[in-house]
């Protein structure tokens, strides 16, 4: 617009094109409401389609191809090295991001959902006014906030297109292959994307301020893919801390502090990927009587209703596990309760995914969480090792546990370490969910020679009924 | 700590009351001096303030309960934080569902499926109340469904325990003996033959029972008149019959819904009022053997078109005396129309029992009625008038209510929009 | 049925009349690669090519006067004012040859064009950028004169002015441009120019507007039936120029009371003709003076006061109650 | 940074073939065909002389006000004999002759001017626009015709008349901008007869030439001996074709004198001297072309005789028809003929109301 603020009205406006903003606004529209979709981008998608998941596992497609190839020779089969053509790699990823941009935009356009460009800013807590848009103002009865979250910054550091030290946007732009590269942060981000350039042929060094790769998530399950990672990576290093970072034309300075002393090396890139924090500045929220935590995150209820009536929020700006599924859900959540209906989000295990190699699947109670609780529990391990599958594939570092409330005999969570376990992960949700037992799962057949067989075995050998695996001693 | 409300010394020698309202609910922040119940004594119906400040936790009477003096009425906790209710959407009808209690959240969750708490939230089912059947404390969708049927067996309990029944005596009249009349001259007997019969005894019965009062009105049917000329035709093409009783039928339909205290029985035996939870409207038909009235079903749920058309069927079948037993029965209210017959002013019909009001009509005519013009101030213009009149059992019924019927029934006819918009 | 903007609506209106009939052109300031600057006629350059969807140089005479020779010519342009109030630019050409080519060839020729250019206040705009002149058009002999009040009309409309074998000024509300949306049919509908709709029943009170302030009228009428008790009959007027007397006068002579609304200034405005209508019409049905709810007779204020220049709701509401109180 | 001169076409020519003196140019001699030599000779002279006759028309009543030509008539018929009969013509107000040429009939001219609309009939096998009196706003009418030329890719081309005054106007500026910017196959032909009623051309613009204009929007600009009919019309003539061929518009400056009043309302003496006129008429371009016309042996001073005669019968013929026709013209209803296509409602109202007052005024008549 280049003349006045025109001013549009909706029943629902939902901000933010993510897996959490449309799918509160498609099934808003599907209940019958008059939605809007704001997004600054021109198609939804989200920074999971276009800066996230969908980008980072076309890549992780790819190491995973080269990491098999190499391997075949140990296997009796011989590829040459690998020859890698960035642009094509880029071209293909961009087609495969393509695809699903156009579908998402074809699936609310013909929900009769508005799509607007822009930027909103709340100015009253039902109505924002929109930047870098056609239009002025936009007036609604109900809000959905899905505005998402960004890389955490380093201390100081701007990070510049094509310059040295970039966060995962940078580093999924694939500009080039740096020869040698440093990932500060030893979470599923850093780890990912450190995979994909260890494949394309840059030595990968991680830098982790904890004692462990992957905070949060069980050691058993880490400890596989950290041995991995030593293979793969240039080096590992725990319990340190990047104090400082120089930009150079030869590369990057990097001061490394341990809880001895500083060590200072250099690199030709650094990727930053230290988490996520909400996007929840400049949004105007002070207009609404929205109230965030000290962290800046939403605070929402059950319903994802925010502090202000008529505005809800899903996804990563209210925090919790930041993930694309977890979203979606709460957005559908926001979308029925608009509409009426006793809707909330009510889950017992949400699934994450590592996607490195091997993989790392969990959902429900950890370890961790139950000895924090000191709640008792009873822990089912299956190693892989006795997997006819998991033989067959090379894959026999895999492990899949099983955490079972022994009085009840209720499967509380599943954890999987190996290839593939996003595929059978699912399981383990459905039965927490369903608030199964072991015998649920246990007397269900799975089917040989599958990996999935290694959950039925862990329930099993908490019956003390598994096959591949001599019964332990109950205690 | 929790404060209970029992019902006080209401003075002069009031010891029991009727709850008519109860104007708080559960959850709700109550202030000193807000109203929170509607009681009716013998004396007089009266609205309780509270005696404190806080939140209601739980409410041990509901209307129609006879509660005495001491019984424990609400109790009360000391709410802090006052959350407000979310105030309700004028503009759309997409109402949000109200925030819920964080059921899950208290005691751990309640192992239960996700399909299976989702059904609970929908039937607003606190799942930690449900006794679970499945295996290790699972509750399963039936729990949830057999729980809202039956309810917590507590409850039960605590229910006969807090309500003492009063039960009233039930009423008879014996008839006096005749005197011998051939005394007086020439007689002839004739014997009471069944319709004429069951008449008698049911009026008898009515008005030895029922302590009648009636209400008059005049209702100006021209608009209706117009609407009703423009349809009749298409109607009669379906094999109805569209007369002013069928939009009677429908208003009094909607009147009904609208003062269920009008859709009720008495158990004198128990000293409870039957509520009914259905709206099955008689109309009464002359046959050359006496009233009969044949029951329209449901006529709340029906369309005037539908309700002019099986109207019409039934009083066919009625005058041919084909109807069947299972017609006449089920009633709730009654529409006596004597102006088929030429009846013209108002009277007063006598209600049929157990019912507790019944509507007569008389014959619409053109009459001359005074209006209020915005310029010329009065005029009197010819407008075409139907008298009606409400007769209501004063036992469960006030002249306020028929009044406030009668009100209800008049706009609607006035306006046959109103009619539309009560429907 | 899609829900659409009024500018999705148009939009709709002109790429189905340009798929159809191969003499419809668009053209204008930035109507092409910049799809308007309201992004009224987005899209169309890539559907019917630059040569249909053409971007002309900044000048409004030369737009309208090479309009006129297109459609003399026997094709149908449809051309766009970038605002109604940069039309003065334009209105020789209008009025000295749109309007009278038919006439001065008597017959010979004809200007079957459209001249679309949005109007009214409301958003927040610089001078020259929120006027309602449609009087001097309404003025003119020789043309029609149509502004549509919503999504659903608006592309009928139009559709109907790129059909008509004379001139026709399509004032476009800016106010309403992406206001709100309606369902609108795929499937082609058109609406008769000249001819006004009911826009709500009612027995008690007649309002008469168009465009942009239907939806003050509107609210309006909700307001008096919810506090007053009072039945509105709204007319729609749609087209301004031939003007449709015939609903608003029996509606007044069933009312007795009558309210025109118009955002444009009151002196000389269409109200002055709808009130006379009615004069010469139903004088003798009226119960009270009928009143007009206007725009001042001053230049539109700049924005930071437009909202006081604008007709609002409570003006409209307190006309309304004086004319029912007589 | 240097200061260079940009390159483009800064060039403006002036063509003169046939001098003042009636002495031709062989070099430059445009070949054309007898018949249409004769053709122009006799449309010069018939607008000559109609000029003449309408002046006494006026003069007597019989018509009204009217721009007369006198003087122009080769800057007009030299430009547009160069067209086909299906190519367009947009003229201003003053260029009688052309709309003879191009079809126009005379009782047609007289009728009009005797105030009937209905003289404004343009013959459907003709597509001449009618005359337009706002200065320079038709100029743009041809680019939208030269564009929908374009669009419909028929090779017609579109002819556009205007006076100095025009070129003062924005519409003539928008016109050749849009024609350069478009591409329109449209000729501008410029009738620079020296005075906008009491403006002289210097006063007009401080510009050299009028045709110099043209360049600014990347359009040709010539300059002619707009009273040398040969120039004219080899002017005329090639970019006539240029515009045929794709290659856009062209603009002709025609240097003539408008030998008599602006209208028949107006009375030169208050603005400009008898010798300044007495200097053009020196340079009339009847008398240049009946002698080139002599010279070649195409005319003799009987042919001459003849077709005056002929031309003296052929306007009193139609000054009968036109007054025969008028007669049947006096219906004042028919004002409200072709105001749209369809009489909306109101002016039905409006047009009714006059027949009934016009009955009730022949009511009146009768009785008195």
């Amino acid at each position: 617009m280049v003349m006045g603020e025109l001013t549009q009205e909706t029943e629902v406006l939902v901000i933010g094109g993510g897996p959490g903003g449309y799918a509160a606004a498609f099934r808003a529209a599907d209940l019958g409401m008059d939605v809007t979709l704001v997004d600054i981008a021109e198609r939804p998608g989200g920074v999971c389609l276009f800066r996230g998941c969908i980008p980072s596992k076309t890549f992780l497609h790819l190491s995973e191809l080269i990491h098999d190839a190499a391997h075949a020779e140990s296997l009796g089969i011989r590829f040459g090295a690998p020859e890698i053509d960035l642009e094509a790699i880029r071209t293909w990823k961009g087609k495969v991001v393509d695809k699903l941009a156009n579908g998402l935009v074809n699936l609310s356009d013909h929900r009769g959902i508005q799509r607007t460009r822009g930027r909103a800013v709340f100015e009253s807590p039902n109505s924002v006014r929109l930047h870098q848009s056609e239009i002025g103002h936009i007036k609604f009865q109900y809000a959905v906030l899905a505005t998402g979250s960004h890389p955490i910054p380093f201390a100081g550091v701007k990070f510049k297109k094509d310059g040295r030290i970039v966060n995962s946007t940078g580093a999924l732009r694939l500009n080039d292959v740096p020869d040698s590269l440093l990932i500060v942060g030893g979470g599923y981000v850093g780890l990912e994307l450190g995979t994909v350039y260890a494949a394309l042929g840059s030595r990968v060094s991680v830098v982790e301020l904890g004692d462990r790769l992957l905070p949060g998530v069980d050691i058993d399950l880490v400890k596989p893919l950290h041995r991995r990672l030593e293979g793969l990576f240039e080096s590992i290093t725990l319990n340190s801390r990047v104090s400082g970072l120089k930009e150079n034309d030869s590369g990057v300075e990097v001061t490394i502090a341990d809880q001895i002393d500083n060590a200072v090396q250099t690199y030709d890139r650094v990727l930053i990927a230290i988490g996520r924090q909400p996007n929840t500045k400049d949004l105007g929220l002070e207009n609404t009587g929205v109230k965030t935590d000290e962290r800046g995150f939403v605070v929402v209820d059950e319903q994802q209703r925010t502090t202000a009536k008529k505005i809800f929020a899903v996804g990563d700006v209210i925090g919790g596990m930041m993930l694309a599924h977890k979203a979606t859900h709460e957005g559908k959540v926001a979308a029925e309760v608009i509409a009426g209906k006793p809707s909330a989000f009510d889950v017992r295990a949400i699934p994450a995914v590592v996607y490195t190699d091997p993989q790392i699947a969990y959902c429900g109670l950890t370890e961790e969480q139950a000895q924090k609780e000191n709640r008792r529990i009873d822990v089912n391990r299956f190693p892989w090792k006795a997997s006819g599958r998991a033989l067959t594939m090379d894959a026999p570092e895999g492990l899949t546990k099983m955490i079972i409330d022994p009085e009840t005999e209720r499967i509380l969570g599943v954890g999987i370490v190996g290839r593939d376990a996003e595929g059978i992960i699912s399981e383990g949700v459905l039965a927490v969910e369903m608030g199964a037992l072991a015998g649920d799962v246990a007397l269900s057949i799975h089917p040989h020679p599958t990996l999935s067989e290694t959950e039925g075995e862990a329930a099993e050998i908490f019956l003390g009924t598994a096959t591949h695996i001599l019964p332990k001693k109950k205690s | 700590m929790a404060r209970v409300f029992k019902l006080p010394d209401l003075g002069e020698g009031i010891h029991e009351g009727e709850v008519i309202a109860v104007l708080v609910s559960v959850g709700d922040e109550v202030k000193e001096e807000d109203p929170i119940l509607e009681v009716e004594t013998d004396k007089a119906s009266v609205e309780i303030p509270s005696p404190y400040t806080g939140k209601v936790e739980e409410i041990l009477v509901k209307p129609g309960d006879i509660v005495q003096v001491g019984d424990v009425l609400i109790k009360f906790s000391n709410g802090g934080a006052v959350e407000k209710e979310p105030e309700k959407q004028t503009a759309k009808p997409i109402e949000t569902a109200a925030p819920m209690a964080a059921s899950t959240k208290k005691a751990g969750p309640v192992p239960a499926s996700p399909a299976t708490r989702r059904l609970a939230r929908e039937m607003g089912i606190d799942l930690h109340q449900v006794a679970p059947t499945g295996p290790g404390g699972l509750v399963t969708a039936e729990d949830v469904r057999s729980f809202a049927e039956k309810g917590p067996k507590i409850e039960e309990v605590a229910e006969s325990e807090a309500r003492p029944i009063v039960k009233a005596a039930p009423f008879s009249v014996p008839a006096p003996t005749l005197p011998d009349f051939s005394k007086w001259g020439p007689v002839e007997r004739i014997a009471l033959r069944s319709i004429r019969r069951a008449t008698a005894k049911r009026m008898a019965l009515a008005w030895s029972q029922i302590p009648h009062v009636s209400s008059q009105d005049d209702v100006d049917v021209t608009k209706l008149e117009v609407l009703r000329r423009r349809h009749k035709i298409d109607i009669e093409a379906q094999g109805g019959k569209l007369s002013l009783t069928a939009f009677a039928v429908k208003a009094v339909a909607a009147a009904l819904k609208k003062y269920p205290n009008f859709n009720v029985s008495i158990d004198t035996a128990n000293g409870e009022i039957v509520r009914k939870g259905y709206y099955h409207i008689g109309v009464a038909a002359d046959t050359e053997d006496g009233l009969i009235v044949p029951v329209i079903r449901d006529a709340d749920r029906k369309s005037i078109t539908q309700i002019s058309i099986e109207l019409n069927e039934l009083v066919q079948k009625t005058r041919q005396r084909k109807v069947n037993l299972a017609d006449l029965q089920g009633g709730t209210f009654t529409i006596t129309n004597i102006g088929a017959a030429g009846g013209r002013g108002h009277f007063a019909p006598i209600i049929n029992y157990p019912e507790v009001a019944i509507l007569g009509l008389s014959a619409a005519r053109m009459k001359p009625v005074v209006v209020k013009k915005e310029v010329t101030g009065y005029e009197i213009v010819p407008r075409l008038i139907m008298p009606v009149v409400l007769t209501i059992d004063h036992r469960v019924l006030d002249g306020m209510d028929s009044t406030r019927f009668l009100e209800f029934f008049r706009n609607a006819l006035e306006d046959p929009g109103n009619l539309l918009m009560a429907i | 049925m899609a829900k659409m903007t009024m500018v999705q609506s148009i939009n709709l209106a002109l790429s189905q009349e340009m798929e159809k009939d191969d003499r419809v052109m668009v053209l204008g300031e930035d109507v092409g690669v910049d799809g308007g600057v309201f992004r009224v006629t987005d899209g169309l350059i890539d559907k019917f090519g630059a040569q249909r969807v053409i971007d002309t140089p900044l000048a409004e005479s030369g737009i309208v006067g090479m309009s006129i020779g297109m459609a003399v010519y026997g094709l149908r342009p449809v051309c766009e004012i970038q605002f109604s109030g940069f039309s003065y630019q334009n209105f020789h050409q209008i009025e000295n040859h749109a309007a009278r080519l038919r006439w001065r060839s008597q017959g010979r020729f004809h200007v079957p064009m459209v001249l679309r250019t949005p109007y009214s206040g409301g958003v927040r705009a610089l001078e020259h950028h929120s006027e309602s002149r449609e009087a001097y058009y309404a003025h003119t002999p020789g043309i029609k004169m149509v502004i549509p009040s919503g999504p659903r009309n608006a592309r009928a409309l139009l559709t109907s002015a790129i059909r008509d074998p004379d001139p026709v000024i399509f004032y476009e509300s800016k106010a309403i441009y992406r206001a709100f949306r309606e369902e609108v049919p795929e499937e082609e509908e058109t609406w008769p120019i000249g001819t006004s709709q009911i826009a709500r029943e009612g027995t008690d009170l007649t309002l008469i507007s168009y465009g942009t302030m239907m939806r003050p009228t509107l609210e309006a009428a909700s307001i008096l039936q919810e506090e007053d008790g009072i039945e509105t009959d709204i007319i729609d007027l749609l087209t301004i120029s031939p003007l449709d007397d015939s609903l608003f006068v029996q509606s007044v002579r069933r009312t007795g009371r009558a309210v025109v609304i118009h955002e444009a200034p009151g002196s000389f405005g269409p109200g002055a003709e709808i009130v006379s209508r009615i004069m010469e019409k139903a004088f003798y049905y009226l119960e009270a003076p009928i009143e007009r709810v206007t725009g001042y007779d001053i230049i539109i204020p700049l924005f930071s006061r437009e909202n006081s220049y604008i007709p609002s709701t409570q003006r409209i509401l307190r006309a309304a109650r004086k004319v029912l109180s007589i | 940074m240097p200061k260079t001169k940009i390159d483009m076409s800064d060039q403006v020519y002036f063509l003169s073939i046939l001098n003042e003196y009636g002495n031709i140019d062989e070099a430059l001699e445009p070949d054309i065909p007898e018949d249409i030599l004769l053709k122009l000779h006799h449309y010069i002279l018939l607008g000559r002389r109609f000029d003449e006759r309408l002046l006494s028309l006026q003069r007597q009543g019989r018509i009204g006000t009217f721009p007369p030509i006198s003087g122009q008539e080769a800057a007009q018929l030299g430009a547009a004999a160069a067209m086909r009969q299906s190519d367009w013509m947009v003229p201003s107000f003053r260029e009688t002759a052309a709309e003879l040429w191009r079809g126009r009939t005379l009782e047609n001219v007289i009728i009009y001017n005797n105030g009937y609309n209905e003289g404004g009939r343009i013959p459907e096998d003709r597509n001449n626009l009618p005359i337009s009196v706002p200065v320079g706003s038709q100029i743009l009418h041809a680019v939208g015709i030269g564009y929908a030329i374009k669009y419909r890719q028929t090779d017609d081309v579109v002819m556009t008349f205007f006076g100095d005054g025009a070129t003062s106007e924005g519409d003539f500026h928008e016109g050749l901008n849009f024609a350069g910017v478009f591409q329109t196959p449209v000729i501008f032909v410029c009738q620079n007869n020296q005075w906008a009623i009491s403006l002289p051309r210097s006063k007009q613009t401080r510009s050299k030439t009028l045709a110099q204009k043209a360049l600014a929007y990347a359009v040709p600009g010539i300059q002619v001996d707009g009273n040398d009919i040969l120039a004219v019309y080899t002017a005329a003539k090639e970019a006539v074709a240029r515009a045929r061929s794709g290659e856009g518009s062209t603009m002709i400056e025609c240097v003539t004198y408008r030998m008599a009043v602006h209208t028949t309302a107006d009375d030169p003496k208050r603005y400009r001297s008898d010798q300044e006129v007495e200097e053009w008429q020196k340079r009339d371009p009847l008398d240049r072309f009946q002698k080139y016309l002599k010279d070649k042996g195409l005319l003799t001073d009987d042919g001459i005789e003849s077709s005056e005669a002929e031309i003296k019968e052929q306007i009193q013929a139609a000054v009968d028809r036109a007054e025969e026709e008028t007669k049947s013209l006096g219906d004042p209803l028919d004002m409200f003929n072709h105001a749209y296509a369809e009489l909306p409602p109101h002016l039905i109202e409006q047009r009714n109301a006059l027949a009934r007052e016009l009955e009730e005024h022949q009511g009146e008549k009768s009785h008195g």
